[in-house]
């Protein structure tokens, strides 16, 4: 870590790739390799990245940390920063701060059966605990994706979706709000809480992460707490505001947690004691 | 004509509203007080002390609920009332005014009308200590203005306790929070501070009541004040002593200016 | 802890060799009806009759606008540079309140519980606090109902009493304060027993106890008494900024052309977009729930978390507050409140 | 912009134009096709009208480095969208009033209304505007303002 908490390490863009209308992934490469060499990460934390003269926004690290030589973020085109991101071209640079917050225990998982859901542009925290994941899949049990976004266009990751989405050891589903799908669409029409329902993963020695908009969050809780999900294996992600990523702005304050510090990963059991002001 | 307690309780009996938004003995001054049964009348006060202007709350949709409200009003309450309606920011019938400037002699005004012509006969002494401070910033030269205002502006701490106090700054969105593009810096700094004080006194330009709510409310006493005021008295003298509304969006093909070459 | 006395005369010629040696003296200094913290060149500068400054003494090290780091582009390029330690300058907080000593308690905890804030941590660094005990009070001051008192020599490093007209006592807590009476060592003479100084500090009763209000607090959350307090409250930030613990901040970035500052400014939790969502979504889209907010965090969540209380008693915000959200009476009345109703 | 705030012999103003696409953008073009040679201080920023120039272009433009502002658009009655200059005139009206009473120097502010035929006009308006800068010297004074309040002191 930096003597200056504030300072960020200055990331050159190798690559972008253009995942739906306004959404777009960086891959980013340290423009200093001893930062680089001392860098490492774990599944689920977030960064500060900035386009230098629009300032600063939070996003999860998408990529894999087993994956070394690059970090991925995924991001839509919202504010003045991201606006500011999506002018910048490959071979730019921008600014870096992280790796912050805690992780998904996925030690914990081995051997478990997982089940992911997630919602829009909410798939990037997933992507990098899958790809974790996969990279080491004899570790755990069975893999079951439920993903849905507004439209078939939305859908990030796409060629990955299709990667996984042939893979014998991992359940893809995906589906598209209604009147979101084309007519060669050949995956599930419906809101994610509804697909997952009827998706119906055992819960049986199994593990939910559910990440996307807090309305899908909401629906989608009495739908894994019915299929018989214990709260304690339920994993989800905050998205409180953030600004400085080191608990001191006060942004994302809830009760006497910071989201930045004691999350972004929480049980839907700890949420339960929160204060509900997520 | 009645007293304060009496038009109050009439009101919760006849009148049914919900609540009355008044002024109570306060720690150091009265304060703006939310009065919702009859068992709090009795702390409902009203007499010269009564500053703030609480015709901030008229706009306030989550404090008013739904229900009919009454609002005890002072002189700059009213003006400021009258302006919201002229802005089409509350509508006639959704309060009830107990108008007074003491808590021994009010009566109940409900229409645009009546409110008019209270105003109307109620003229404003002119606040002599306002008058005297903007003549004697207008008779500096520039360079000393400039210094003026600058050291003035440079305490600045950007509460923006200036714009929640005042009742005509009832943007959802105010434009010193608008950052695509980044029209005011958001930091104090003394030109930053500079920009969002002249960005407010544009944006007040004719709606202004000269109540000095924002005035009161710094808790740094700058006198920003004198910015609308000039403002409104170069506008009366420029566009016509009758003009009301937001002059900035009409406009008189006779208008006169001396600068344009 | 050393005690010295000091002629009430001479203490001029002392405050005269501490502007000499050191970059930087601020004392409160009148300016109309306020008094702010400022720069001084002259003892007579200093304004000893008002309770407390208008604003807190945080500005000293966590100033309301700062760079955090300057940037400069290149082409495609960017480079960073930060700000050299040696542009904080050596500063001697000059009369300051038992309450403004006491606020930098707080903010030491909130800028290191968990990363360490070297910006702040550097300005701290060279930062001497010279007290003086308070001889009045006025009807917003509570300190003793948080902790404090006006002869409370926490977080100070040298505690000054004016006994009576002729003598003053030097509490002299740290060793930063100790090279600050070096300057002058003819003038202090060192007393061995105990000085009773409370004859000479304002009597200010005490209203409550924290350790009420936190009992309180715990259960309070869903409480009715949030909506009822900040009814009149119009969401402006005055509170915050002149708090002397609030430390809530925004981080922008200052661009003209080519280069660049990123700054860090005072923000408050009372303001509505503090929390709102690029999405519109706003987790507190209420002023009752950021009024709720301010208060659990000072009196519930920093107690709980960092183990120091967000509150110091000097009654800036009630001062400062336009419709007269006088905190000392609010807390009072969570104290007494039920909140299971 | 550094070497131009010194208050000497070699100070070349900045003068920004915000003119509207109609008339004044016209007559500036109609300046150059007809060869008439004007001072090169100034660059010209286009808007649909006079209308459209919002008054923190101004306030940005000098905070950015401008030492003098022109703005300038068709004549009364001219406006190719029938008002946008009135509405203009009557903020710039209101506008100057409250510079002058901050104290910012309205005289580094040219106000005209140039027509799509008058091309000499706009070289004489130029080359008066930046001789009067030339005068005044750099807005430093105004620049400065923008440090914050902390850094502005240790300055002094």
């Amino acid at each position: 870590m930096k003597n200056n908490i504030y300072l960020p390490y200055v990331m050159t863009i190798d690559r972008i790739i253009e995942e739906a209308p306004g959404v777009r992934t960086f891959r980013l490469k340290f423009k200093d390799k001893e930062e680089e060499n001392a860098f490492s990460f774990r599944a689920g934390q977030f960064a500060e990245y900035s386009a230098f003269g629009e300032g600063e926004c939070t996003f999860c690290i998408a990529s894999s940390p087993t994956r070394k030589e690059y970090i991925e973020c995924t991001f839509r085109k919202a504010g003045r920063v991201t606006s500011g991101l999506e002018r910048l071209e490959e071979g730019a640079t921008m600014g870096f701060r992280g790796p912050f917050g805690n992780f998904f225990p996925i030690e914990e998982w081995k051997g478990k059966n997982l089940l992911f859901v997630a919602g829009g542009i909410a798939l990037p925290p997933m992507r990098c605990v899958i790809w974790n994941i996969l990279d080491r899949r004899d570790e755990f049990g069975d893999i079951t994706i439920v993903y849905g976004a507004k439209s078939e266009n939305d859908l990030v990751y796409k060629q990955e979706l299709k990667e996984w989405g042939e893979r014998s050891d991992v359940r893809l589903v995906t589906t598209v709000d209604p009147g979101g799908e084309t007519p060669s669409w050949k995956g599930e029409v419906g809101f994610v809480p509804s697909i997952l329902e009827k998706t119906a993963p055992s819960s049986a020695n199994s593990i939910a992460v559910v990440c996307g908009p807090p309305v899908m969050i909401k629906f989608s809780f009495p739908v894994l707490e019915k299929l018989g999900f214990a709260d304690d294996c339920i994993y989800t992600t905050l998205e409180n505001r953030m600004k400085c990523g080191v608990g001191k702005c006060g942004r994302c304050n809830i009760g006497k947690y910071y989201v930045c510090k004691d999350g972004p990963v929480f049980t839907k059991k700890q949420l339960n004691d929160l204060p509900s002001e997520y | 004509m009645s007293n304060l307690e009496e038009t109050a309780r009439s009101l919760f009996k006849e009148e049914k509203v919900n609540l009355i938004i008044g002024f109570e003995e306060g720690s150091r001054h009265p304060r703006p007080f939310f009065c919702t049964s009859t068992d709090d009348i009795p702390k409902l006060i009203l007499d010269k002390r009564c500053h703030n202007n609480t015709a901030v709350y008229l706009t306030k949709k989550d404090l008013l609920g739904t229900g009919l409200v009454g609002i005890v009003a002072t002189l700059r309450v009213l003006k400021s009332a009258l302006q919201l309606s002229l802005e089409n920011q509350i509508n006639e019938g959704q309060f009830i005014f107990i108008a007074g400037e003491d808590a021994s002699d009010v009566q109940v005004l409900k229409d645009k009308a009546s409110i008019q012509s209270y105003v109307d006969a109620h003229p404003e002494i002119p606040d002599s200590k306002v008058e005297e401070r903007l003549h004697h910033i207008e008779s500096m030269s520039r360079e000393d203005r400039w210094a003026f205002w600058k050291n003035e502006l440079s305490k600045c701490i950007r509460c923006y306790a200036c714009r929640a106090a005042c009742p005509l700054c009832y943007c959802e969105r105010c434009v010193a929070e608008v950052n695509c593009p980044q029209w005011i810096d958001p930091w104090a700094a003394p030109l930053s501070n500079m920009e969002w004080q002249v960005n407010r006194a544009m944006h007040m330009a004719g709606r202004c009541t000269g109540c000095g709510a924002c005035y009161e409310a710094c808790p740094l006493d700058l006198p920003i004040n004198l910015l609308t005021k000039e403002l409104s008295s170069e506008i009366s003298e420029d566009f016509g002593k009758g003009i009301s509304g937001n002059v900035l969006s009409s406009f008189n093909p006779a208008d006169k200016e001396n600068f344009f070459k | 802890m050393k005690r010295y006395i000091i002629e009430k005369s001479k203490v001029n010629e002392w405050l005269k060799q501490i502007i000499k040696s050191t970059e930087r003296v601020l004392a409160p200094v009148k300016d109309g009806e306020k008094v702010y913290f400022r720069p001084i060149t002259s003892p007579q500068e200093t304004d000893y009759d008002s309770v407390t400054t208008t604003e807190s003494a945080k500005e000293t090290v966590f100033p309301r606008t700062e760079t955090l780091f300057r940037f400069k582009t290149e082409g495609k390029d960017t480079t960073l540079s930060e700000v050299s330690a040696e542009s904080y300058p050596q500063t001697v907080l000059w009369r300051a309140r038992p309450c403004d000593a006491v606020g930098f308690l707080p903010l030491d905890a909130i800028f290191n519980w968990d990363y360490k804030d070297n910006i702040y941590n550097l300005r701290r660094a060279k930062l001497t606090i010279v007290s003086f005990s308070c001889n009045t009070s006025d009807s917003c001051c509570f300190c003793t109902s948080v902790g404090g008192g006006p002869g409370n020599t926490e977080g100070t490093d040298i505690l000054v009493t004016l006994l009576n007209d002729e003598r003053a006592l030097a509490e002299v807590v740290t060793e930063k304060g100790e090279k600050l009476i070096s300057l002058c060592p003819t003038l202090f003479k060192a007393v061995e027993s105990d000085e009773d100084k409370s004859s000479a500090l304002a009597k200010i009763s005490s209203r409550f106890t924290s350790e009420q209000v936190q009992e309180h607090l715990k259960n309070a959350f869903d409480s009715s008494i949030w909506k009822q307090q900040s009814a009149r409250c119009i969401g402006c930030g005055a509170c915050a900024f002149v708090c002397p613990t609030c430390a809530c901040f925004d981080i922008q970035d200052d661009k003209c052309g080519r280069d660049g500052k990123r700054i860090r400014c005072w923000d408050s939790c009372g303001f509505s977009l503090f929390t709102k969502h690029t999405s519109g979504y706003n987790p507190r889209p209420e002023q009752s729930m950021r009024w709720r907010q301010r208060l659990l965090h000072k009196f519930s969540y920093m107690p709980d978390r960092i183990k120091v209380l967000g509150c110091t008693g000097c009654g800036r915000c009630s001062r400062a507050c336009p419709v007269d959200m006088n905190i000392a009476e609010h807390l009072y009345s969570i104290a007494n409140y039920n909140h299971e109703k | 912009m550094k070497d131009m705030e010194n208050k000497d012999n070699n100070f070349e103003p900045r003068i920004v134009a915000f003119v509207c696409n109609w008339c004044t953008y016209a007559g500036a073009d109609l300046a150059g096709t007809s060869r008439i040679k004007y001072a090169p201080n100034v660059r010209i920023v286009r808007f649909p009208c006079t209308g459209r120039i919002d008054f923190m272009l101004l306030l940005k433009a000098f905070g950015s480095g401008a030492d003098g502002i022109i703005v300038s658009g068709c004549h009364p009655n001219d406006c190719h969208y029938t008002s946008g200059n009135f509405h203009a005139r009557r903020r710039w009206i209101v506008f100057r009033n409250l510079l002058d009473f901050l104290g910012i120097d309205v005289n580094r502010i040219t106000f005209s209304w140039v027509s799509a035929a008058e091309g000499a006009k706009w070289a004489d308006i130029v080359n008066e505007t930046v001789d009067k800068i030339r005068k005044l010297g750099p807005y430093t004074e105004y620049r400065r303002a923008k440090d914050y309040t902390e850094e502005a002191k240790q300055y002094e």
